[in-house]
């Protein structure tokens, strides 16, 4: 009889080991009735992987939710960051493209990322249709971590537009983003996550474990296509092409921000397991090391650069670490994590003053700096610092600098190129063709005046003298 | 002496400033202001209330020069300051007997410069 | 020995299924020793329900954090819709309200929610005395549970009083409400939750699976009475009875509690199931679509009456969804929440646009129309989209629209009457009562000046130019 | 075989009956290997202790993330009760002090703290190198959670030297405090937490079950020896010497980040459990009670003395009421934690009052009398109030007032004197010696005109007009 | 011409504004001022200090009119913003010798309409 | 009487107005504004780029008084606010025909005080 349950147990065991190591952003704990086919159906194994596929169902609902919150951490950010006149329209588009993205995604979006694909796109699933009929399917939980994680690609582009976009425009493309842009592209990553066939990046080996390239990059690109053909704000850059300082209106409120990103980030980052076991404190480990790096680091360097530590370069920097750890922090020593958020740090501030004074793009918030570039970085540092076989997840690192060799790095820089060909590529089109169609930008005098008063008709700090000199 | 009063459109100060500039006029002070004036103002609304706003957001430049400078000032403010729109705004001039430089105690056209 | 096996873990896996449908508030799971009587003491079925019971606390207070949260959240939204001389205030009564009320819950309220009831009100386990010398005991974490969402309903009245209330008197009541206002109310559909009879409601079939109307109505209808005997704001109406807008003075704030208000929903729902399994994720994803439904077609029903997409009303859309969703959450499909709170967008706007004009009452944050009006169609839309079967939970569905009958809804509309009979009318008679003893309102100096300076002696924003030319 | 079971599944009961009681903070449950060492290794009980190893992780992993959510409290908090001239040097203090505190504590704190102690701190486990090899090592989830508990030590201290002090020696002394001081206490009190040999005050008997003194007492009583060396901000104390009130900016901001804090706070005191069982429940009632008691009575004392409600006072109250319940709130009976935080509410404002007036300290935030002053009364009320027979966890009470004399009593005054000692003591020098090397205040030039402009070259409220007339 | 300065309780703006319409005068400009005068102020108290506020929110007008209309603003400001409690506030007349409408240039009397 | 306006810097307000009552002048009104002079502001840098800030805080006054007390206020006003520095403000003295206390009607001297 021992014998026998050992067999069955072990099966179990089986499920737990596996759900660790698995390369994807979220490892689906098989369904009891598919366990139950690979071992003769014990009970005790069956009520221990139902045991085990709760605590997963209860770790991603929460970490689910704190992916959720990083909403309200944008909307702060991006209007703290930008002036009091524009403070409205700002939290309204985060509460679009939220609210927006959630049916898009739940209708459409979807399917097309985690149903079975036609090699380019999944083409079933829609509305999970599949999850009815069975109360507690594991569908519901991981449609809804997906949903935030779609909502997260979309906001990231309303922080480089703000201040000057129409609002109808910017309601018809962040529709767009989670209905088919962010999706399809998940797809060739991620697309496997329910058991189906992988996307032609996944087959590649490319490894993103929560979306270093698949949310933040795309979402950083599309905001670099959207800032370029929306053009700078009135009064960014002088006669004499010299950009000018538009100060954030409300830093206190973009710190809050910050901070809410950083909580969200513990869902993002460790939540992409999908699974609740040991792995999580590890990946929190990394993801908070490499923000804490990023800041520290951003800070230094704008300090030295500009001779004073800069606070919005500061908050700049953490975002810039948490967003080039998410692709590593499952596959990376706490060293290597403080390393990779380092690096960001430099790299964020170097980038915003690069787009400011080279480019000459208009991104108030920063945001392609932070989630293009650093989303980029992080995404090769999975080539460079992975290392499986120190960590004992596997018997080999595929990290150059862990003797991997060039491999996976060649395979990181594929996916990283493949990113930003397809998010640049499609925003510039789709802004392009907006601002031939409805028009993608407000009056002058609107965007002088400013879109809260244009755009709803309301003053977001009804009574305070507000008043800017410039 | 005179203390040139003038109020004009808050986006309207910084080109206001260089052509007072241009006008060697460096010195003056600003305050934020409401005006209501033919400008008839614009509608908000909240919550489905109509809020009319008829006070509208104005700058208030106030400028102590010498006779000499009172009409270059005045042409340089309504040079940065038309629009030709209602709303431009308006420069009033009083009469400034007296002006004290708090630092050094001079008085009069040595103090306003 | 199988046989035997079976047995026992079959008495576990009942457990588990068991504790999914049920349709009250919060499934309790059977306390260890009770589930041992019912089998033969197996130590192994008894280690595994000892885990799913660990996994239902974690999740239990994981939820009741998020709801607490919620007070932030309320807090935020109605300073943030109020003029700043009154922002002190404000978060003086949220502050105090919760405080109060938990401690008012805490001696009495449970009790006379979940005691041996007595046919109307519980009248046993004040201050859960049962609790003591089981360290470990479910009850701790019902109260924290049961205790945040009393505070709830309480936290609601304030809004629409806000602005002219005295703090005093506002002190005693939200006292009131957490002592027995809202837990007799309580008793009535959610008293059976430790196990006891049922109350009246619960026994007619009445569900109201997380409060759209124990909680929201109740607070809403509260809110009501108050505003109604209070009177309206000094300046709110023309000389003429015409409506004045008196704006918010810091939408950004607000914006930030409707995004912790919209966080806080997910421990709010998803949690009503106080078991840790696969239905908190189906919850999760109703409740985000309803929501997001409700923003959304709140914006589009402002945006042709008013002919701006107007912040607030939107902000008020989400509420009006979630809070639509609470009762059904549960027992609808994905698709049918999205009507819900697309239904929901429509009405809170109406509503706002009725009570302010028609009705000329004045609530500043339109805490009736969100938590009364929609509360009451959320817990009508039970009885026409309960869809059980399709989600494959019992074999008929109770809805309407799903062939149900009217049966369900008839209850339905029995417990909205019944929650605007107690509340509105004990309200009356409350509030009616202070304005005769203590005072409810402030000096119309006072008011005019701003109840900071008045009630506190502070302002909310030294230093800051704060001139309101209305 | 019947027998044979019963012993490997009590092996694993025994576990979770274990879990419980442990007296000091973190209940670290065995690795997997070390229990199945003590018994025959059979998968069931295997399994078994794995899954509510999980569990734990899980739970300790969200606690932890609701623990780092309370740098946003701090820092909304601080801001808000400063001046608008400030908000920005405040909000860059609460960024890098845990940035540079997470990765201190990394690298050196971790050990010093928890590593095999040499009698007075501990050597070994620098960087968790430990942990390298096991992907799912309970050490990770451990460091998360102990990072952020140091981290808020940290931060305490920059609420009192508020508004004048240099930024950069803000830096070292507190990269200083996660990298030394804050460890070394730690490690007497519970350093024995991953199963090393106890600390000298844990050996005693000392029992700081989330640290109140550990934690909180630590950080209040370094800021006080701060703000002593430090010097009142210009026109805090008028010629006569008589105080004058310095109003904070923004007290919505305030406010929300008490909730913040409070919200914290939940996963400070029940995730001190590290175990995700029935007691986090009662935990979490305990800490809302006294949370609640200390808003309460702080008010109303306040109310007596000012002859209003002051709600700076009310807030401060809310956090002594928790701060002084953190030490007790495992041991206590939800009645005795309702007495304890109102006794902590009263002691607030009198320490409040007699550090502002008789002492002449200048803090801006009260963070020595919430923190150092309650949270010495919190840890003596251990002594007092103990009551693990009526709460059924020991067979003896050791709460003076529970008949369990004197002792604990004395042991907790022992704790509480030493860390006077040692966190005083050491500030004195520390920041004695930075005002004699870097320097440790700005100058009087750029205190009037603000930190802001001054430490960071921007305003934190860009527009707005902003005008104190003191 | 004149420039009357006027100091008034700011939640009497509403009221002044309108008798100043009845009054057809239509332009003006605010701004918002802290007073101090025989009003004394009150008290805070702000985590157990007091706190002596006599510096009190007053709005401040600034109208330009014509000779004729003086007289007539003047009545209406205090019809407008009298309470008989002190604190009501002072109004000032100052001659303005010079106006000029920014838009248009013209001068005097046709600028101050 | 006159009406004497004076631009000082913010944090030198409680000394001045400690000084104005020394000097018993007891009433006045007091406005924020920004002003550029001789003193040059100074730089910001905001993520990276250079912010000149040339308009600077400062806190006008405006206090009506009779002859006899224009030297006593003026001298207040330069003991209460001279530094000595760049910035320390100016002083403006204008004619005022009229004055009228709301509250009362009074006008002239009896209103002024
Ligand atoms: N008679 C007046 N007294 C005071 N302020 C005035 C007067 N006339 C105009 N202003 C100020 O000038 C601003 C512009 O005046 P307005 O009449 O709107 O434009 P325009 O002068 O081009 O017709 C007004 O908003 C107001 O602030
Ligand atoms: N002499 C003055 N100079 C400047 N402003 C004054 C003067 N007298 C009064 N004020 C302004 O008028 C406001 C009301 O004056 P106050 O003396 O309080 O009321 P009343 O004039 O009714 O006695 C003051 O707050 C101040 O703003
Ligand atoms: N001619 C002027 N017109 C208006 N305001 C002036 C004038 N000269 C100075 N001011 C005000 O006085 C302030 C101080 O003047 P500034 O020249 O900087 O110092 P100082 O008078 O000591 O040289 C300025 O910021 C401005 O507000």
């Amino acid at each position: 009889m021992n014998g026998r349950w050992t067999a069955c147990i072990g099966v179990f065991l089986a499920v737990l080991a596996l759900a660790g190591p698995l390369l994807a952003q979220d490892a689906v704990p098989p369904p009891p009735d598919a366990a139950a086919a690979d071992a003769p159906a014990d009970p005790v194994a069956v009520a221990l992987e139902s045991l085990q596929a709760n605590i997963n169902i209860v770790w991603t609902c929460v970490a689910a939710f704190l992916v959720f919150f990083m909403q309200a951490g944008f909307a702060m950010v991006e209007s703290g960051f930008t002036r009091a006149k524009n403070a409205v329209n700002i939290i309204m588009k985060n509460m679009m493209d939220f609210s927006v993205g959630s049916i898009a995604f739940f209708l459409v979006g979807f399917g097309l990322m985690f149903g079975e694909s036609n090699g380019l796109f999944g083409t079933t699933g829609f509305g999970i249709s599949k999850a009815l009929g069975e109360p507690g399917s594991w569908l519901f939980t991981f449609l809804i971590f997906q949903t935030v994680f779609a909502a997260t690609a979309a906001t990231i582009v309303s922080g480089a537009m703000a201040e000057r976009t129409k609002f109808v425009s910017y309601l018809v493309y962040s529709g767009l983003i989670s209905l088919f842009i962010y999706p399809i592209f998940g797809s060739w990553a991620w697309g496997n996550l329910l058991g189906t066939d992988q996307g032609w990046l996944a087959q590649m080996g490319f490894v993103d474990f929560a979306g270093s390239t698949v949310v933040h990059s795309i979402g950083g690109w599309l905001a670099l296509a959207g800032a370029i053909i929306l053009g700078a704000r009135i009064g960014k850059y002088g006669p004499n092409g010299k950009p000018r300082a538009i100060m954030g209106h409300n830093l206190p409120l973009a710190a809050l921000g910050v901070f809410i990103l950083w909580f969200g980030w513990f869902g993002f980052n460790p939540g992409s397991t999908t699974v609740g076991e040991g792995s999580i404190g590890r990946v929190a480990v990394t993801t908070n090391l490499a923000g804490a790096a990023g800041a520290i680091v951003a800070m230094i360097t704008a300090w030295c650069i500009f001779k004073k530590p800069d606070a919005s370069m500061t908050l700049n920097g953490a975002l810039a670490g948490l967003v080039a750890i998410t692709a590593p922090c499952y596959t990376v020593t706490p060293m290597a994590a403080i390393v990779i958020g380092a690096v960001a740090g430099v790299l964020v501030v170097l980038s915003v003053m690069f787009i400011d004074r080279v480019l000459k793009v208009d991104d108030p918030v920063g945001a392609v700096s932070v989630h293009g570039v650093c989303g980029a970085w992080g995404t090769l540092s999975c080539g460079l610092f992975n290392a499986e076989a120190v960590l004992g997840m596997s018997d080999a690192s595929t990290g150059l600098l862990y003797g991997g060799g060039i491999g996976q790095f060649g395979v990181q820089a594929v996916g990283v190129l493949a990113a930003f060909a397809w998010a640049f590529g499609l925003g510039l089109i789709l802004f392009f063709a907006l601002k031939k169609t409805i028009g993608l930008r407000v009056t002058p005098e609107e965007e002088l005046r400013g879109l809260d008063v244009g755009e709803h008709g309301m003053e977001a700090y009804s009574g305070f003298q507000v008043f800017t000199t410039t | 002496m005179k203390l040139i009063v003038a109020y004009i459109q808050p986006e309207k100060l910084s080109d206001v400033k260089q052509s007072l500039y241009a006008a060697e006029v460096f010195k003056m002070s600003v305050t934020n202001a409401l005006g209501c004036g033919q400008q008839k103002g614009y509608h908000e609304t909240y919550r489905g209330v109509d809020v009319e706003v008829n006070l509208l957001k104005k700058v208030r430049l106030e400028i102590a020069v010498n006779e000499a400078f009172v009409q270059p000032t005045i042409d340089a403010i309504i040079k940065g300051a038309r629009t030709g729109n209602i709303g431009d705004g308006k420069i009033f001039v009083l009469d400034l007997p007296r002006v004290v430089r708090i630092r050094t105690g001079e008085e009069g056209n040595d103090a306003i410069g």
